[in-house]
């Protein structure tokens, strides 16, 4: 047992593999000796060599490209981006090369790559760089997508990332990077499997990434009510665990889904609809969800902080559908 | 190059401006009272200044997240400006953009940008409007070294010159993006070798002497408004702090840092006034004396202007549509 | 009265505003004297010269970000990328910047400009010419999305699209090209209104772009078991017509939603999500959805065929309902 | 340069198979055979023939949406390339990708390409994988020149150029972007001037000639193995087809192409051939009797090739999860 943060727990897991595996690298903009906008791999190129951990130019689209052809070739890239809205430069290699390049080449090509991708909001980063593009990534078949919401989970699905066969998007969230936590186990979380993070039979609040914390609060809120919730946290995105949310309502009945996306078009929607589509008739109440106004996301704190989802939006939104 | 006193004045006057500016918001910063990344133009001023010279009020300039001096030098308010690093209402984006995303279309100023690359696009499609409603408009792009590596500064090069725009783009070679330098990020000395890949002129000039710039840049807006299309123009500068503020910049060798110091271009600009008779000791004590109390000015009104109301958060998304608000 | 292809209809819709308006200008790869790859903008270098009808080198990016500006700077650009799948090089004009500038810097600039995307499949063009990318755009807070259905639509919504002050993407479904249809009205259809296609008092069927067709066909083939179904296009997805969903269901309390992207984390995602979030009560049913496969779109056309939805598909999914 | 008959004659064996696989694709898909898009290598056959004689079955070629004539020069097989370009369950993609998508891991080719520029950005991955894993493997890079107008031309040559990566970066230059002739879509008159922005050679040959082409990507491909980076190789060649079948190709002027007629490679290396006896005009008549039966055999392969089972499809997009099928 350890006590780590999200971001030691991130770069453990990347070293862990790097240590028994040297096809594993890593490359991004200032993650060699600089150590990482965030300080994420700060240590590494010391212990791996600018061989292993590289710096780049400021070229998304080759950064994501350049981890294509390695692992095309041979290699287990992992490749950074400072700010997953920086995705926008490089979506074609992502979304038209790695997520496409199994099916279009007929199943005789393996991508185990992964892209790491720092989202959210919460720091006054304003508009570019405090997105969270979970949808779009989750909306391409061929990406595996894994958003950890604690340094335990970070470490697990990090591992299991850099294990697997397919490309996966490794979203973190920027604002949890110093958030410490327990981590006692050094093996893969595996990819798909889902965790309850809290126990609870009236309500089912599933939620991701930084807002598990938010539902958190929540249901200890709600708890003071008399009103218990049960808290999921899928952990990937894509595959879903699907399984742990409909036991989840056969119990409760009731669902909100708490995601830090703006609302329109969010994953959280995703899952209201694979919901009200294959478990209809578990419902009680309308599926609410919970997620960042419908606006880019503003520079001021005190707009940041209205836009973005927050505990007090979780119980509304479980009163709303009591 | 012959520069009248008038010019020269106002070129100190700029380059001050700048430097007291960012000195102000590094210790704001500092004190904890703005929010955010703040990216400094310390060292760069006369970039900025030595081509904004030969600017009209209606011609357009891109800038970066490194923006602050380009905005002063293109005659934005410093209390407007000062209020957006605050977030708050009053500030030229209402609180919603902040340093990096700082713009008035009525200067002709088309926003910072936080994305590394993204201003090179946007100076051509201004280029393009300018040269198809046949005006003399002329857009500046400014950016750094390391976003010549970026995509969109090919294609943007490529564009405006078969186009042959009125844009001129200037880059600010300070040798680093964040802790990568130059000779890292790229296998060629001078940036202004790549002009060459798209037939158009390059061009690198002594980025700390602000006459150098001035000079190199009327050339290529002459070239521009004229309809001979787009410069490429590298400034060789230096920024004198950190990357952001909080970076140490511990990847600057000392030695680096120390020889650039010397080349400071306030500094230069000083001494040569001097030793041209343009100002006295006194004549630059009052400018100075004048600089400060609209810097005092500003911070004075960015700390006393509300933030910005909540609601204000779902406007301005779309020009008819306002979003649903909150209940919380 | 005329009879026009969807291709000729938005090639009209251009051409009545260029002719009343110096400020609206196109550009794009090979749109001038060859006349587009799809031939949308044959005839019009003739009618309105080499400087306002430009071809471009490929480089999207640049093609986006141009408009951007020309937009900013007092032009009405119309950018047409080639396929909308070549998006993905140009994300970062679009998204973090044209939907996002006006907010950005405080309401001071407009962006009038539209993004002309030939979308979807059905004609062996695979994997990386066949996509439908709505979802991605209506996400982003700051985009307007528009998807005409047919001719008329196409002519209206155009107008409208040139009209808006905001960026207006503009989708385009290739195998419509040559479907013809009949154009009344050289008006402006306002953006956010959708349409009854047909009247129903069963089900509700919501379809957008060429799968209205689908819809219809299946309407008509469901009338035969005794289904009335009606069918809604929305014709903008955002701005979308909520009252007229609403106004629907309840009258019919049943709902399928078809369109043609992957079904994961598609818009007809977000309308199923709406619907149990806000109207709930109105339900009768669980919320169908039919969509392509969640798999790239494979070339050989019995797999693209059977990837993709199609009538009997939505025939399936009402009946699966009822 | 000095090339021996059983060198020539292997050329000539490649060129001619690619003419005439194109030949046949150009026809059958006329019948309506094919679906989608073919873009055919006819007239360019030299340049994957010069190329790829210098490279290593474990060596990387990465390709474009004209791809058939670098796999076929790369070793690829003609059967499986019919069926894929028939969409049959045989075909090397299992009927998914088809023409603009083959590929063939085993002969170190990364896949034909329909999104131009993607290639660039590959090639770069693949050479650093190499030199990384300590091999003197290369990778070839082919792209149009038109593709040169991309932002990931020049991030990837700025990257292989820094981290001097054993990549071969040749441009086809066949003097067209669908309809966008070279002088209209770049300022420059030979794309490996462009070289210079990125600190690397840049060479131009006559691309229809194939030892031109063999030699200079000899050199490239020594520079590469020996760990002293990449080259720009640019070969200047015409399309003879239009951009796709189904495109007239109106904008290429009548005189261009009698000119560029002339210029056939295939002729001229025949003409190469007969003059200095390396084959005979019986020889040559063997040699394609062998390559017509070839093309036949792939054609019967693929004609009499079952389709791809529906269920397939949801098959290959993940290593471990199929998708659901559709109940229909
Ligand atoms: C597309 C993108 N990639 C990366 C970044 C992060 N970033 C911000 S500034 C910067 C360095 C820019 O260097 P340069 O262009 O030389 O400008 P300078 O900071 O030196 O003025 C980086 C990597 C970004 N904002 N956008
Ligand atoms: C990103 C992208 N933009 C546009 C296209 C459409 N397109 C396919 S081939 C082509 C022309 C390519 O020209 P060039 O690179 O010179 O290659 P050539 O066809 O001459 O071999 C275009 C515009 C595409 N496939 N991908
Ligand atoms: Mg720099
Ligand atoms: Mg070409």
């Amino acid at each position: 047992m350890k006590k780590m943060t999200y971001g030691e727990a991130i770069r453990e897991g990347m070293s862990i593999r790097m240590r028994e595996d040297k096809d594993v690298l890593v490359f991004g903009e200032d993650v060699g000796a600089f150590g990482g906008c965030f300080g994420v791999t700060a240590g590494m190129f010391q212990e791996f060599g600018e061989e292993r951990v590289r710096d780049t130019p400021i070229s998304e689209g080759v950064i994501i490209g350049c981890a294509v052809g390695a692992a095309a070739t041979g290699l287990k890239p992992i490749a950074e981006l400072m700010f997953i809205d920086f995705l926008t430069v490089g979506m074609d290699q992502l979304v038209n090369q790695a997520a496409k390049m199994r099916y279009m080449f007929g199943g005789h090509i393996s991508l185990p790559m992964v892209v790491r991708l720092p989202a959210g909001g919460g720091v006054s980063a304003a508009a570019q760089h405090s997105q969270s593009l979970e949808a779009w990534l989750t909306h391409v078949p061929g990406l595996k997508v894994v958003y950890p919401s604690t340094p335990q989970d970070a470490l697990g699905l990090m591992l299991s990332a850099i294990d697997d066969k397919d490309p996966v998007m490794f979203i973190e969230h920027k604002a949890m990077y110093a958030q410490k936590g327990e981590v006692k186990d050094f093996v893969p979380i595996p990819l798909g499997v889902g965790e309850i993070k809290r126990k609870g039979s009236d309500v089912t609040i599933i939620a991701t990434g930084k807002m598990v914390h938010e539902a958190l609060a929540a249901a200890a809120e709600l708890e003071k009510d008399g009103i218990s919730c049960e808290v999921l946290d899928p952990r990937t995105l894509y595959p879903l665990d699907k399984e742990l949310i409909r036991t989840s309502l056969e119990k409760t009945h009731r669902v909100v889904i708490v995601s830090e996306e703006n609302k329109r078009g969010g994953y959280g929607g995703e899952i209201s609809a694979m919901i009200s589509e294959e478990y209809f008739d578990l419902l009680d109440a309308p599926i609410a969800r919970v997620g960042a106004l419908n606006t880019p996301i503003p520079f001021a704190v005190c707009l940041e902080q209205y836009v973005l989802p927050n505990a007090k939006d979780v119980v509304n939104a479980v009163k709303g559908i009591l | 190059m012959k520069v009248n006193e008038t010019i020269i004045r106002d070129m100190y006057l700029s380059m001050k401006k700048i430097r007291a500016f960012e000195t102000t918001a590094m210790n704001v910063f500092a004190e904890g009272k703005i929010p955010g990344f703040v990216h400094l133009y310390i060292g760069e001023e006369a970039v900025a200044t030595g081509v904004c010279s030969h600017l009209r009020d209606d011609d357009y300039i891109t800038s970066t997240h490194r923006g602050h001096g380009h905005i002063i030098a293109k005659g934005g308010d410093l209390k407007y400006m000062m209020a957006e690093l605050f977030g708050k209402s009053t500030g030229y984006c209402k609180g919603k953009g902040g340093s990096m995303h700082i713009a008035d279309a009525s200067k002709g100023i088309l926003g910072a940008n936080g994305i590394v690359g993204a201003g090179h696009n946007i100076s051509v499609g201004a280029g393009l409007s300018a040269k198809y409603r046949g005006t003399d408009q002329v857009c500046v792009c400014f950016f750094g070294d390391a976003s010549t590596n970026q995509g969109t500064f090919h294609e943007s090069l490529n564009l405006a010159s078969i186009w042959k725009l009125p844009v001129i783009f200037v880059c600010e070679n300070n040798n680093y993006g964040i802790s990568m330098s130059q000779e890292r990020h790229q296998a060629i000395r001078n940036v202004a070798d790549r002009g060459a890949a798209y037939g158009i002129p390059g061009i690198t000039v002594d980025g700390n002497d602000v006459f150098a710039v001035a000079e190199a840049a009327e050339e290529a807006v002459k070239r521009a408004r004229s309809g001979l299309g787009p410069t490429l123009l590298e400034c060789k500068t230096y920024r004198h702090r950190g990357h952001f503020e909080g970076d140490p910049g511990s990847y600057k060798p000392a030695e680096e840092q120390a020889e650039w110091l010397e080349k400071d271009p306030i500094n230069r600009l000083v001494s040569y006034m001097k030793e041209n008779d343009v100002l006295t000791e006194e004549g630059i004590r009052e400018l100075d004396a004048a600089i400060d109390s609209e810097i005092e000015a500003a911070v004075k009104f960015a700390l006393e202007s509300p933030d910005p109301e909540l609601f204000r958060a779902v406007e301005d998304i779309y020009d008819n549509i306002t979003e649903e608000v909150r209940v919380r």
